[in-house]
């Protein structure tokens, strides 16, 4: 695998296609146990992503995903906003200087997204939080030396349906406790999207 | 969804421009931004206060910010927390040198992106501290979990933070009453109906002909309890036994009460409830210093409301009259 | 019909009581009626002043009870003027030899309920002088029929005869303060959604889902036009339209705006249609003096909202700005 | 005829009795043209005028009549509270010192009633107000020597139902002009009521 500014590009405008369309959803998602508006910001979130990436040009990836981390954390707000934010900052960070990312820097730069995430919003797996698709990412990887498409995407998408038996603790669904259980945790479900848009444009290239 | 609105996605935008075009001897929108600043900002001499949150919740938080109160207020999206580059700006706008305090409402969306923005505030060299609003007792208050949500009460906490402020009080002695405010203060909402986001087009949840749900949060977040419809009295009494439950008044104690609408329901059905809630509290023994019954917290249009109690003491008494000139606080 | 009440046959009486347990330095409920007077009433060496109408309508007229404002308000039931007798009381209570003064809005009902009061104060030796205010543009000024509604407008009708009663005006300048008023103030609303009289039960009224209704009286009276929802850029152009077709403004006049809340729309709207008001005067070189954005006169937990313009002259802009201690209209 | 204080009891209870059954109808009808008032304001006033007089001992109709007046004018409020108020006290007046109330006087009581109410109102016939009942009963019983409570009730409910074509030029529904054409004026029904009752009451003693 190589992500470079080519690619990297079409992951963001594939995520973005990805949330607009499931933009109803989400907020639905939203509406069972938060406040409705998870689809409605990530939608204006990666709108804005796509906007911003298209009319400029990059050098390299880390600018490329430092700008994404900025769009998000300023334009998403909410839970969301500062989460996504942190973890694309982290993953420009991790991969600094280089103007591809290859699969080791991917690995580290996603552990740090995740630590990013975990420390930024106090919460472990287990919580109905992000953290329950970033961090069964995380533990493929560290198993794996190149990146096997299918497998990062199935193991994404298991991992976002795990959280539907999850009881929240963290973020708005946990003032629901054992009600929150029975329902996809929505912003398990926008990472979800967002990893397998990246399995998408690499399969594409593999 | 039936709403006077233009476009769903630029209500907000659409609405701090109605906001500064009522009220500009005292409040500015700073360009760019979605901040309702003091027209005098930054007030010389004086610590900071800058609150908000998602929009949704009017006249919360603009309406508090103006002499007295607030010095800006940061408007998020409908339900959403503001952005950090937001609330920056917000910071720097009324920073005079003496230091900043955020009042935020305990949601993680609020407490990250306001927690950034301080730490960006703070590389650049302004004094900022935080406090977090926490009244809700619908929720339970853990510390494995998120804890309570800040509700109604948090328009107390800008009340008397502002007045300290504007009494010339240092950062810490600010964020000390501040905090006064959040440990005296418990509230507990109920709904009738339910409201739509507008960018969304449909309720957030919805409730039977008959049905009513107790402990609602001020987002729509699920309550406590779902029934059917029960008298005002009854209603009344359910909310105030909750609050007190929690607060633990002794006899003699003094309160300032709030009667909030949630955005839905006719002042006639908050005076209503004022009336069974007064009773309760004299016939326990409690005085009552003063009552605001009125729309100070709102949930777009959802029809209930939401029963404050904040205790007093001599402090909080001094500050709670002092003159604001807020638009939405006027005394 | 899902409200926060005890007894539909009720209100009005939990209301008041739940309204001077709020407001006790300020108003006291006369004992036996549904009169709300100010605390020192018959307030020494003043006019006094007494408005007043059907409930439903808060917070008018008992918000509009104190220094400044109104002597005294009496409510009649939900929708319904109340009668000679209360009316009376109210006057006998504020009376302090140097006349009373009555602010009544144009209903058949109001009308005559309040001139039969005022024929029982006379009798007592009460000098009793009665302004009728008929600000609402939807409806035909004809002299062949009932003409046009008192609505939101009424409030600065208190307001300035208020504080000009307050400044020491006697009978006849207040008076005349009123009927100026009156001549210079205009206002038209409309509603998206109905309202329910409590002991009626069911809407008095219906909208189809994507209908609206201009020229809606503060009743549920029927309107202009019912047509599909428009932005509310157009509703604010069309209700500001239909007001200056009325009011005939020069360049350079001035003005105060109110953007009036019928009760169930939520502030976030008004403050959306207040942007468009003030737009739409601006460019037309009107200079807005101050504005209104809030619940003033209600129509029970109906969505809708109403546009009020007040011209004003060097009088009026000293008496808009003079102190008001009325729980629902502080500055 | 001859109105008595027991028979005025029974007029008013039977009034009374009519109104609070059709309470909803009446605020039916003014929800169409009105303000969805009229039913509630008229049980509460009748409600009051039962009570009151039936606590009460009455040596003449006319103080009875008096109270039946002074109860609507403080209970009912609205349009109609000082339209039937002056009504009735126009009608206590007429019969002022006289133990029971004959045709004349019933008659020449109903003239000033009549008068009163359009003083009041300042409402003339075919406006759609309470005046359309009124004055053509007036009218019919200036041809009449005696009581014929079938003529009368029919004249009565001929006069309501004729209100249905009228439009509305003084009261509440006038707002609605042209169209308040085709709906029955709420007031001359309420007052259908009352006339009928007293039909009922002295066809029941003829
Ligand atoms: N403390 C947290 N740590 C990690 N993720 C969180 C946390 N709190 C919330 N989230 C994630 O954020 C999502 C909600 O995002 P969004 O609806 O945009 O924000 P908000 O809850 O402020 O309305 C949740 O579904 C959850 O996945
Ligand atoms: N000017 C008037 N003269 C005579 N009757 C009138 C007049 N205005 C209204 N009415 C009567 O009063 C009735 C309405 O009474 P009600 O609903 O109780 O009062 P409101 O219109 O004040 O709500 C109308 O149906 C009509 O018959
Ligand atoms: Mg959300
Ligand atoms: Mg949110
Ligand atoms: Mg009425
Ligand atoms: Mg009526």
């Amino acid at each position: 695998m190589e992500l470079n500014v080519a690619n990297t590009v079409k992951w963001m405008t594939l995520a973005n296609e990805k949330i607009q369309e499931n933009k109803t959803y989400l907020t639905e998602l939203d509406q069972a146990i938060g406040d409705g508006d998870h689809g409605i910001n990530m939608a204006r979130g990666f709108q804005e992503v796509e906007a911003k990436i298209t009319a400029t040009d990059y050098d390299n990836v880390s600018d490329l995903l430092k700008d994404v981390s900025m769009t998000l954390l300023s334009k998403v707000g909410g839970a969301a906003g500062p989460l996504y934010g942190t973890a694309f900052l982290k993953l420009s960070m991790a991969v600094k200087g280089s103007e591809t990312l290859d699969f080791p820097k991917f690995k580290s730069g996603l552990a740090e997204a995740l630590a990013g995430i975990k420390q930024r919003g106090k919460a472990e797996k287990g919580e109905k939080t992000l953290v329950d698709v970033w961090e069964p990412l995380v533990d493929y990887l560290n198993g794996q030396n190149s990146f096997n498409a299918a497998g990062f995407e199935s193991v994404a998408k298991e991992a976002m349906e795990a959280t539907k038996d999850l009881e929240a603790k963290k973020g708005r669904a946990a003032y629901l406790r054992e009600r929150s259980i029975g329902h996809l945790d929505p912003g398990s479900v926008s990472s979800f999207y967002i990893f397998s848009s990246l399995a998408e444009v690499l399969k594409e290239g593999d | 969804m039936k709403k006077i609105i233009n476009d769903p996605n630029l209500v907000v935008r659409d609405m701090l421009d109605g906001f500064v075009a009522a009220y500009p001897r005292e409040v500015r929108l700073l360009p760019g931004t979605t901040v309702i600043a003091r027209v005098d900002a930054p007030a010389a001499n004086k610590v900071g206060l800058v609150s908000g949150g998602g929009s949704g919740h009017e006249p919360a938080h603009a309406g508090y910010v103006g002499e007295g109160m607030l010095d800006a207020a940061v408007a998020g999206e409908v339900f959403t927390s503001p952005t950090p580059d937001q609330v920056l700006e917000g910071i720097k706008a009324v920073d005079a040198g003496e230091g900043v305090l955020l009042v935020i409402k305990n949601y993680t969306g609020d407490v990250m992106n306001f927690d950034m923005a301080a730490e960006l505030a703070e590389a650049e060299g302004i004094r900022v501290e935080q406090v977090i609003v926490n009244d809700d007792v619908a929720v339970e208050d853990s510390s494995f979990t998120t804890g309570r949500r800040g509700i109604a009460g948090t328009v107390f906490v800008h009340k008397l933070a502002g007045a300290k402020a504007e009494a010339g009080g240092t950062l810490a002695e600010v964020k000390a009453v501040a905090e006064k405010t959040v440990k005296n203060v418990r509230s507990i909402g109920m709904a009738i109906t339910p409201c739509t986001v507008p960018a969304a087009r449909t309720p957030s949840f919805t409730l039977e002909e008959n049905e009513i749900e107790i402990g609602i949060g001020i987002h729509g977040e699920p309550g406590i309890e779902r029934k059917a419809i029960v008298s005002s009295d009854d209603i009344a009494a359910e909310l105030t036994e909750k609050v007190l439950d929690d607060l633990k008044l002794e006899t003699g104690s003094e309160v300032a009460v709030m009667v909030n609408g949630l955005g839905g329901t006719p002042e006639m059905e908050l005076y209503i409830v004022n009336k069974k809630v007064n009773e309760i509290l004299t016939s326990k023994g409690i005085r009552i210093y003063d009552t605001f019954v009125g729309e100070y917290m709102t949930s777009l249009e959802m029809a209930g409301v939401s029963v404050t109690l904040l205790k007093l003491d001599d402090e909080l008494k001094e500050l709670l009259d002092a003159k604001s000139k807020a638009p939405a606080f006027r005394c």
